[in-house]
């Protein structure tokens, strides 16, 4: 059982990696990675989200009718979105500001409704906590990586820390270097998990 | 404050219930059925989405067995009789396995016994080649060599081989698809029962040409003497157009053929020892000439259900 | 038959021409251009254009070789055409570090990543200057003032034509030579510099039927009208269409970058609409836009239509 | 791009007017291969009904069912551009005529469902223009 | 000079017509020949002599095996050796009839005399049954049975018959030998042609780099007493001698995708079967001879000919009779280098549409390695047909793409060669299309029976 | 796995988890509320008293021909003004605070938001020498950038963007001294 | 004149998907044909447009009056779910025909975060056109904006679509086809959209 939790948590990083093998989240994964802190904090908002409607969701779940699983669980994950909201902004105004738009359309994020369907619905929540941290984590550690290179590459800074002079390649922080970076991340991640 | 947490409560549970009300209308006027099968199905099948089938892909294979009444039009040739026990299963129904077939080329025309006359120069393509002539070779039917059935085969278990210039069949990855057997311009690849253990015999050839004209194309030729259609016991050999060809339901592994071919056109496949000619070929006179004998001694007493008894 | 004879398909022998000869016709066209640029900066030019066509072919070279595992390419001379026409779209004396990093976009983003020449959608030199346009705007818009023959140059930002309309308004180019601009056009990219010598060579090409004048003439007509129609609606805020058509790199681009095979429309009349679409986005950014010139992204974005041209344009057919 | 949407669905029932044809119709996203995933792309089956035509159809069988794509272009102005021009035109009308904006925003929205009203009366002829036809499974 | 030309496409290759001058010399006769049964297009011959039996020169070998199909008649006179498998020149399989050389006796009631005869016989049906009779298919190329052509089922009329001398194919000059020798007896065809199709106007058409034939067909018309004849000369340019694209170049029509050249009012018939038609009609003798070039780059002059053979020699003996196959040949080819055969096996015998024997080197012939494509556009711009081959060419390599193949025309390809050729590339773009276009005409004959299978069912309901 | 579906139990669940969110998320409201105003506030209060001289005793929002200001009174006596001006950048909007002293010289300036080219106009954020110049940016000295013959250092590269800049200050110059005039 | 600098803007300059990054996912997934594209543009149009009227009104005679705003999220996606199902179900019986045509290219449009991007954009962000002094937009505005980036989405999807029909023909390396070289174009696509930068 907890060998089944364990691979729950870690198939998000390869297997199921929701960004390069499933393809989902694309609008925040490429809007928010400017800088390997920002894709950070996105990807721990996802998370946030995506555990707690996977728990409040596989509690739930059973005693929801087939019709209107779908808008229960809308309003489940944009409560909890909203709660998100408003905690940001009381706390974390500055990150709150730089994520914008993003924040509220997690709600919209198919990652978190995918999960609700295809495993909280069905599962008990340890196991749905289980898989919605999984999950959150590969997508945490995908739009770090992304972040990670946008910002060495554009800003010659990691987390921050400049290690160049002046600018790096302007592109790769607009819009062009987050659709480049995350097709040759792809490239690389099919040619690493074909072997 | 406690105004505002009224009117949330308010504002959303009206949404809510408007919602219910909307989606309750939906499910009067939407009745969606899907079989579940049909999900345990696909997932039971491949996946390899190849069309062998003949439907189009796995998950139409899925729905159209679940639809079906018996399995009979549904075989998987990819996952042979293992995964038509799974889907069986699932859907309550009884199969009656069908014997693993396999790829078998029918042409030894390696490179060394067929003298190359032209050479080609287009594209590596045997449909093209076989549309402006009738290869490099003398032999017209034989193997073209440019790899057709090579690309066509989706599970790699095709390969050419540069030293006979032909393609080899890898049995394990062989899935009995038959796409190679579509894609031969020469009809030269057919889908035969893999026999006990792979053991089966093959006439590798297709050359229809009498004798003298299929020597001179080929080594290897079935030059249609017919003396395998003479040695079988089993009446597993017919001759037709100059050409043998070995009834794999019939045959029951002997490689008396093989051993009297003069040519080397037919081949013993998977046997575990090499064919000791010598010792065939004498048991076979042994035989013939027992069965002389006892023709002879059945012409003078006419008790012929001994003779063959002793042949046997 | 003792001797074995080839067989194949028909036709059985095929004209001379080759990707190859098809190429070293461009180059030769480009001659003149680079021999000019040449004249009025120096050996900066010469250097500028070397190191991006060796980094070009090399990267080339490397990517077939190392990553693709293909037969190399190099031969047919297309890395070389796109590394000269990257190099010509530069300000001559940029670092060498920053043309290399063009001609990886040139090369490794916009062609190999397609899978090669006559695969890529975009072209390879435009996609490669733009790039370096958004990521290192400071250095792509700091050109050298000539000073000559044989003399090196320090880099020394001197306004482009179009930089001062867009700074001082049209007003400020009202009385300019436009003989002196056709001839040279101070200013600018490595390769702008003279309109007459472009032009020779897209002459050149049109006589060798390497290129079709369709598209060419379709910019030049479209810029013209449009800036004629600007131009006499207020003088004072548009520029005229000489100066649109003498400055920048609207000849250039029009002669020799629009006009690429790979990534322009197939039939003559989707041509025309292509080169009317360049002409009049290239004029609305220069007009309306942030950015001074505007000739590589109009390009760039009518490559995006191509395929759509091509879905509507298509060659007469016998008896349809 | 070929003139012509199929679908490969099976004849569930055939009244003298009607021939019902079942259809498993890929939403958009149902080719997306996440969507095992993602609960919203299911593939569903569908009901379509087609104009009984001579042909020997018989219950059971698996055909094709043909759809003009300029129909289809067709239907989604039907559907969704006109109501959008006319919401819009309402809109900005109105607006400009100096409305209040909450009610020329509800005149907008008021507009739009008017025309599906329009258009219900008129459902028996898009009927026949939409309606697809059958033919064999090859 | 009213030069005209067809409106879509076109090459200019190198005209190498080397064998212009050399005047057409008799072949002499083998030890044996081989008569294919698959002379035309259409359906093979069937044997009617049997092996040992001694037949005559002119004398019936084979009938026609279905409506499409010609006589088949013996080149020589001799014995019957063998009817049997043999191999064409592509090495498949034929059936042949092998026959011993015995002197040269003629079957009764053929004139081999030289003297011309003007006089045309009054009924069309006479000359239909005449030239049937006497086995002419097309020697354009396609060997299409002439008396059908001929023959239009009625509602069509032929309103031009275009006497197709304009030979554009590069090396080949035996129609323009012909023309030279023989044109009298051309424009005697050509008259019976028209009488038998009901007295359309006919255009003798000739490109202009044959300025000889020109001259020489228009005297033989003037000193003949026909009406509406005349000669057309047309601009130099590759594949003016197309049929399409001769109607479109003399008619200003265009023949429709799929239709026949008939349906615009036209008939097509070659030079060289001008003259056999005059010989079957006007002289009995059926098509049993037919002349062929004898070129190639790697061949002196001096060893190019032009001769008159009879059907059913070997190409080896008349290889043999020119001097050998040239040591420097790579490919041998039946026809021009544009259109022609590649000859995969020279012991093959000659059959009607047999004209040339076309030796190209290496360096000519050799296909350079195949390229990713440019989008340079030169082959659809030397397309003659107006078709896209560079979009046929990957729409195949795709897979399953015939619908769209079938939108973009492939079935209209004539294999002309012209994309091919074009192509700096060097991408094999002939090679694909034509199996594009057979996947196409597969679907389209497949729609065809379906919908007559329809049709049928539907009237078999009612 | 799911009850089946009837009017009822669907109108009741919907109801039911949307009556449970809501109180939810009005409970985390409630909570949240103070502490958002409260940054809110602290951010707006943080960038006043970054462009205006400590100790000052800062103002409502006032406004006048236009713009949002803030006084700020050291000893009831106006010691300086904060304004938010906006002007058009490279990329769109550039908005400043700027703090003036009465007499005209700038105290401070900070950039309340702008979407310049990161590496290029969006270095006024951050390029120290172009930054240092505003702190104490003399009265008499011209608020146009050398390249137009005034007295702003430009931003490498960026005129456009540091002309933008400079005119947002001169706008707040001059409303300050409209302000004394009165 | 600003109803021009609106469209251009949301059009060309602030693309939705190639500047903005919403909308992707169907952008990514149905693309690849460009009939199905350009009928799932139009539909979007009219989703988007739809949705943000009512939205808008919402938010603003609703939600703001009883000091909501924070409800905003919540609201909005459920408003929006409901109106693209009341337009089916509406459709459906209208006209079974017509719904059954459209079916071909009715994509699952709730999901799409463009819809609701859009619709939350309009309510929270000030936007300047022109050298007006920041503002938010009015109902009309937020109707043109709203419709014109839908265009602008239609935009982008028929040119890639466009694309990837012609990229499907090429020879693209083994590990680039599909999603990777889809990637790399958008990525181009975005480059050369810069190109207008400034324009409004
Ligand atoms: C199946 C078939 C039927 C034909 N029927 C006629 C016909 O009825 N009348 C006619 O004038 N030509 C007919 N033709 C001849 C063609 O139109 C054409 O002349 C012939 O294929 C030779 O053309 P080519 O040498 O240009 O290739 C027919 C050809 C084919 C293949
Ligand atoms: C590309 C192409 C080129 C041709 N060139 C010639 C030619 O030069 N001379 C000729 O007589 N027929 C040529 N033909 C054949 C003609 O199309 C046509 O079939 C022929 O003239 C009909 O006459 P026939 O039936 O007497 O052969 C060519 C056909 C094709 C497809
Ligand atoms: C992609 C790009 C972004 C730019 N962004 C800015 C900017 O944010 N601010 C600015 O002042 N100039 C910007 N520019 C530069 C201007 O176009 C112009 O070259 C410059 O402001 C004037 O040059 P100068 O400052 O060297 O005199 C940008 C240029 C490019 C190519
Ligand atoms: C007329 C002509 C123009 C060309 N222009 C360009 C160009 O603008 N940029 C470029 O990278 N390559 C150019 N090339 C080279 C080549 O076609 C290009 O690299 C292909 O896009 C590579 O696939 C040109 C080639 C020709 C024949
Ligand atoms: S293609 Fe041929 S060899 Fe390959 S799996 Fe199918 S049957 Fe076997
Ligand atoms: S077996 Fe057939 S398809 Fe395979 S290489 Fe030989 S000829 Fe080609
Ligand atoms: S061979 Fe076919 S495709 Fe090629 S040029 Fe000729 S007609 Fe056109
Ligand atoms: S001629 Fe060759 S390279 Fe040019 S477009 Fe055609 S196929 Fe491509
Ligand atoms: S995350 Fe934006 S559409 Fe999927």
């Amino acid at each position: 059982m907890a060998g089944r939790r364990f691979s729950l948590i870690t198939k998000g990083f390869l297997k199921e990696n929701p960004t390069f093998v499933l393809l989902l989240g694309m609008c925040p994964t490429l809007a928010t990675t400017t800088s390997a802190i920002n894709g950070l904090e996105m990807g721990l908002a996802t998370l946030f989200v995506l555990v707690l409607s996977n728990i409040a969701i596989s509690l739930i779940a059973p005693k929801v009718p087939d019709k209107v699983h779908i808008p229960v669980y809308i309003v489940v994950i944009a409560t909890f979105v909203t709660v998100l909201q408003l905690l940001m902004q009381a706390f974390v105004p500055e990150v709150y500001r730089t994520l914008g738009l993003f924040i509220p359309l997690i709600v919209v994020n198919c990652i978190i409704l995918g999960r609700a369907e295809a495993f909280a619905g069905k599962n008990g929540w340890l196991d749905s906590a289980c898989d919605g941290l999984g999950i959150g984590l590969g997508f945490t550690v995908s739009l770090t990586v992304i972040g990670i290179i946008r910002e060495i590459l554009g800003n010659g800074s990691f987390f921050g820390w400049k290690f160049i002079q002046g600018d790096g390649i302007l592109a790769f922080v607009m819009a062009p270097g987050a659709f480049l970076v995350l097709g040759y991340l792809m490239v690389i991640f099919n040619k690493i998990a074909k072997k | 404050m406690t105004d505002t947490i009224i009117w949330t409560i308010v504002i959303l549970a009206g949404l809510g219930l408007l919602l219910a009300l909307l989606l309750y209308f939906i499910a009067q006027k939407f009745k969606v059925v899907e079989d579940p099968r049909i999900d345990e199905v696909e997932k039971a099948l491949p996946g390899a989405n190849c069309g062998g089938c003949g439907y189009a892909g796995c998950r139409d294979f899925a729905a159209t067995s679940v639809n079906d009444e018996g399995l009979t039009r549904h075989f998987c040739p990819v996952g042979g009789n293992e995964v038509m026990k799974k889907v069986s299963a699932i859907l309550g129904y009884t199969i009656e396995e069908k014997a693993p077939q396999v790829a078998v080329l029918r042409c030894n025309g390696s490179c060394e016994v067929r003298p190359v006359v032209n050479e080609y120069d287009g594209v590596k393509s045997c449909k093209v080649k076989a549309s402006l002539y009738s290869g490099d070779t003398m032999c017209p039917y034989g193997c073209l060599g440019c790899g057709d059935c090579v690309a066509a085969c989706r599970f790699g278990a095709l390969a050419m081989d540069p030293a006979t210039g032909l393609p080899v069949v890898d049995e394990t990855k062989c899935t009995a698809c038959g796409a190679c057997v579509k894609a031969c311009p020469k009809n030269l690849i057919e889908l035969r029962n893999k026999g006990p253990r792979g053991m089966r015999m093959v006439v590798e050839c297709r050359n229809n040409d009498k004798g003298p004209a299929a020597r001179k194309a080929c080594g290897n030729a079935c030059i249609g003497c017919g003396i395998c259609v003479k040695t079988c016991t089993h009446d597993a050999i017919v001759l037709e157009n100059n050409l043998a060809y070995i009834d794999f339901t019939k045959c029951k592994l002997c490689r008396e053929c093989e051993a009297v071919c003069p040519t080397g056109a037919i081949h013993g496949i998977n046997f575990p020892k090499p064919l000791d000619k010598d010792a065939v070929k004498a048991r076979i006179a042994e035989r013939n000439k027992a069965a002389a004998a006892a023709k002879a001694a059945a012409a003078a007493t006419a008790v012929k259900p001994e003779a063959k008894e002793e042949a046997k | 038959m003792a001797k074995s004879y080839i067989v194949s398909g028909n036709p059985h022998w095929h004209s001379p021409a080759s990707t190859q000869k098809i190429m070293l016709d461009v180059i030769i066209a480009l001659c003149p251009a680079v021999l000019v640029s040449f004249l009025f900066y120096g050996w900066s030019a010469i250097l500028t254009m070397a190191v991006s066509v060796a980094s070009c072919v090399l990267l080339e070279w490397a990517i077939t070789k190392y990553l693709l595992r293909k037969s190399s390419t190099i031969g047919d001379l297309s890395a070389v055409v796109t590394g000269i026409l990257l190099g010509m779209n530069l300000p001559s004396g940029i670092s060498w570090w920053i043309i290399v990093i063009g001609a990886l976009v040139a090369i490794g983003v916009a062609k190999m990543s397609f899978g090669g020449i006559g695969q890529n959608v975009f072209n390879p030199a435009i996609t490669g200057r733009v790039f370096l346009l958004i990521s290192f705007p400071a250095q792509m818009t700091t050109w050298p003032v000539p000073h000559g023959f044989i003399q090196s140059v320090d880099a020394f930002s001197g306004a482009t034509l179009l930089g001062k309309v867009k700074e001082l308004g049209a007003a400020s180019v009202a009385d300019l030579d436009y003989l002196h601009t056709f001839l040279v056009n101070i200013g600018g990219s490595a390769g702008e510099i003279s309109a007459l010598a472009l032009l020779a060579g897209w002459i050149y090409l049109c006589c060798r039927g390497v290129v079709k004048p369709w598209i060419t003439l379709s910019i030049f007509a479209t810029v013209a009208i449009v800036a004629a129609i600007f131009h006499a609606a207020d003088p004072a805020q548009f520029t005229g269409p000489l100066f649109n058509l003498l400055t920048g790199g609207v000849i250039l681009g029009a002669c020799f970058m629009a006009t690429d095979y790979v990534t322009s429309p197939m039939a003559d009349w989707g041509g025309v609409l292509y080169g009317f679409g360049i002409g009049f986005i290239v004029m609305m950014i220069r007009y309306f836009g942030s950015y001074p010139e505007g000739m590589s992204f109009a390009i760039l974005l009518m490559n995006m239509t191509v395929p759509l041209i091509n879905m509507a344009f298509h060659h007469k057919k016998y008896g349809r | 791009m070929a003139d012509e949407l199929i679908h490969t669905g099976r004849i569930v029932e055939i009244t003298p007017r009607f021939t019902t044809v079942e259809i498993v119709s890929q939403t958009a996203c149902g080719s997306c291969h996440a969507a095992g995933f993602c609960g919203m792309g299911e593939a569903v089956k569908k009901a379509i009904q087609v104009p009984t035509t001579l042909g020997g159809w018989h219950e059971g069988q698996e055909v094709q069912v043909v759809l003009r794509r300029s129909m289809g272009f067709k239907a989604v102005w039907l559907a969704y551009v006109i109501p959008l021009c006319l919401l819009l035109a309402v809109l900005l009308g109105l607006s400009a005529a100096g409305v209040r904006e909450l009610y020329a925003g509800l005149a907008g929205v008021a507009a739009a469902a008017v025309y599906y009203i329009i258009l219900w009366l008129f459902r028996e002829r898009l009927r026949n223009e939409y309606s697809f036809y059958i033919k064999e499974n090859d | 000079m009213n030069r005209k030309t067809f409106s879509i496409g076109g090459i200019h290759p190198a005209d190498s017509k080397f064998a212009a001058d050399r005047p057409i010399e008799v072949l002499p006769l083998p030890d044996k020949v081989y008569v294919s049964m698959s002379q035309c297009l259409g359906a093979p011959s069937k044997p009617i002599v049997a092996v040992g039996d001694k037949v005559l020169a002119g004398q019936v070998l084979a009938e026609p095996g279905g409506f499409i199909g010609a006589f088949v008649h013996s080149p020589v006179s001799g014995t019957v050796k063998a009817i049997g498998p043999g191999k064409d020149l592509a090495g498949n399989r034929i059936t042949q009839i092998e026959i011993d050389v015995e002197g040269d006796e003629w079957a009764p009631g053929i004139d081999l005399s030289p003297e011309l005869v003007t006089e045309l016989p009054d009924d069309r049906q006479v000359i239909l049954d005449k030239i049937k009779a006497a086995g002419v298919v097309g020697l354009g190329g396609a060997t299409f049975p002439t008396h059908v052509k001929l023959n239009p089922a009625p509602p069509a009329k032929a309103e031009a018959l275009l006497i197709n001398g304009s030979e554009c194919e590069p090396f080949l000059t035996s129609d323009y030998r012909l023309m030279l020798e023989r044109p009298s007896e051309i424009v005697v065809g050509a008259a019976l042609m028209q009488k038998a199709l009901g007295g359309p106007v006919c255009y003798i058409c000739i490109e202009d780099n044959k300025p000889k034939a020109i001259e020489s067909m228009q005297k033989a018309i003037d000193s003949l007493p026909y009406k509406d004849i005349l000669v057309q000369p047309l601009k130099k340019k590759y594949p003016q001698g197309g049929e399409k694209q001769l109607i479109d170049a003399v008619m200003h029509r265009q023949v429709k995708s799929g239709a026949l050249p008939i349906s615009e009012g036209a008939v097509v018939q070659n030079a060289t079967t001008s003259f056999a038609v005059y010989e079957a009609v006007q002289k009995n003798k059926p098509l049993v001879s037919n002349i062929m070039t004898i070129t190639g780059n790697c061949l002196p002059v001096e060893s190019q000919h032009n001769c008159l053979f009879r059907i059913g020699v070997p190409l080896s003996f008349i290889a043999e009779w020119a001097g050998g196959v040239p040591e420097k040949a790579a490919k041998i080819i039946s026809g021009g280098p544009m259109m022609g055969k590649a000859i995969a096996n020279l012991d093959a015998a000659t059959v009607k549409g047999s004209s040339s024997l076309l030796y190209l080197s290496e360096e000519v012939t050799r296909r350079r390695p195949e390229q990713q494509c440019i989008r340079c556009g030169r082959c659809s711009d030397a397309c003659p047909m107006g078709l896209e081959p560079f979009l046929l060419n990957k729409l195949y390599l795709a897979g399953g793409r015939e619908e769209e193949l079938e939108k973009n025309a492939a079935q209209d390809c004539i294999e002309c060669g012209c994309c091919l050729y074009s192509c700096p590339a060097g991408i094999p773009l002939l090679d694909n299309v034509r199996q594009a276009k057979v996947q196409v005409m597969g679907i389209i004959r497949a729609r065809a029976a379906a919908a007559k299978a329809a049709a049928e069912a539907a009237k078999n309901k009612n | 796995m799911a009850a089946k579906s009837n009017l009822l139990n669907m109108a009741l669940c919907l109801t039911l988890v949307c009556l449970f969110c809501a109180a939810l998320l009005g409970g985390v409201y409630a909570l949240t509320k103070e502490p958002i105003d409260n940054a809110a506030a602290a951010e707006a209060k943080a960038a006043i008293a970054q462009v205006l001289p400590e100790g000052g005793e800062i103002s409502q929002a006032l406004s006048a021909g236009g713009y949002e200001y803030y006084e700020s009174r050291m000893d009831s006596v106006v010691n300086a003004y904060a304004v938010k001006t906006s002007t058009n950048g490279f990329g769109g909007l550039l908005t400043l605070m700027v703090g003036v002293l009465p007499d005209g010289t700038i105290y401070n300036t900070k950039v309340l938001s702008h979407s310049e080219t990161p590496g290029l106009g969006a270095k006024c954020t951050s390029d120290a020498r172009f930054m240092a110049q505003w702190k104490g940016f003399a009265a008499g000295k011209k608020l146009t950038v050398t390249k137009d013959g005034g007295d702003v250092d430009a931003i490498t590269a960026s005129t456009i963007t540091s002309r933008a800049y400079a005119k947002a200050v001169e706008q707040a110059r001059e409303l300050v001294k409209s302000l004394q005039e009165e | 004149m600003e109803y021009f600098l609106i469209i251009i803007s949301a059009i060309f300059v602030n693309n939705i998907v190639l500047a903005q990054f919403l909308g992707i996912c169907p952008f990514l997934g149905v693309s690849n044909k460009l009939s199905t594209a350009t009928g799932m543009s139009l539909a979007v149009c009219f989703v988007i447009t739809f949705a943000t009227v009512v939205t808008y009104l919402l938010n603003q005679y609703l939600l703001v009056p009883f000091g909501l705003d924070f409800l905003q999220t919540i609201a909005f996606i459920l408003v929006i779910a409901a109106l693209v199902q009341t337009v089916e179900i509406v459709l459906k019986k209208v006209s079974p025909s017509l719904y059954q045509a459209l079916g071909i290219f009715l994509p699952l449009i709730t999901t799409n975060c463009a819809v609701l991007g859009v619709a939350i954009t309009v309510v929270t962000k000030e936007f300047t056109f022109g050298s007006a002094a920041p503002h938010m937009l009015n109902l009309a505005e937020s109707a043109v904006y709203a419709f014109a980036t839908a265009l602008g989405y239609g935009l982008a999807m028929v040119l890639f679509s466009g694309l990837r029909e012609h990229l499907a023909l090429c020879n693209v390396p083994k590990s680039f086809k599909g999603l990777p070289v889809a990637l790399i174009t958008v990525g181009i696509m975005a480059m050369a959209f810069l190109g207008f930068s400034g324009i409004v």
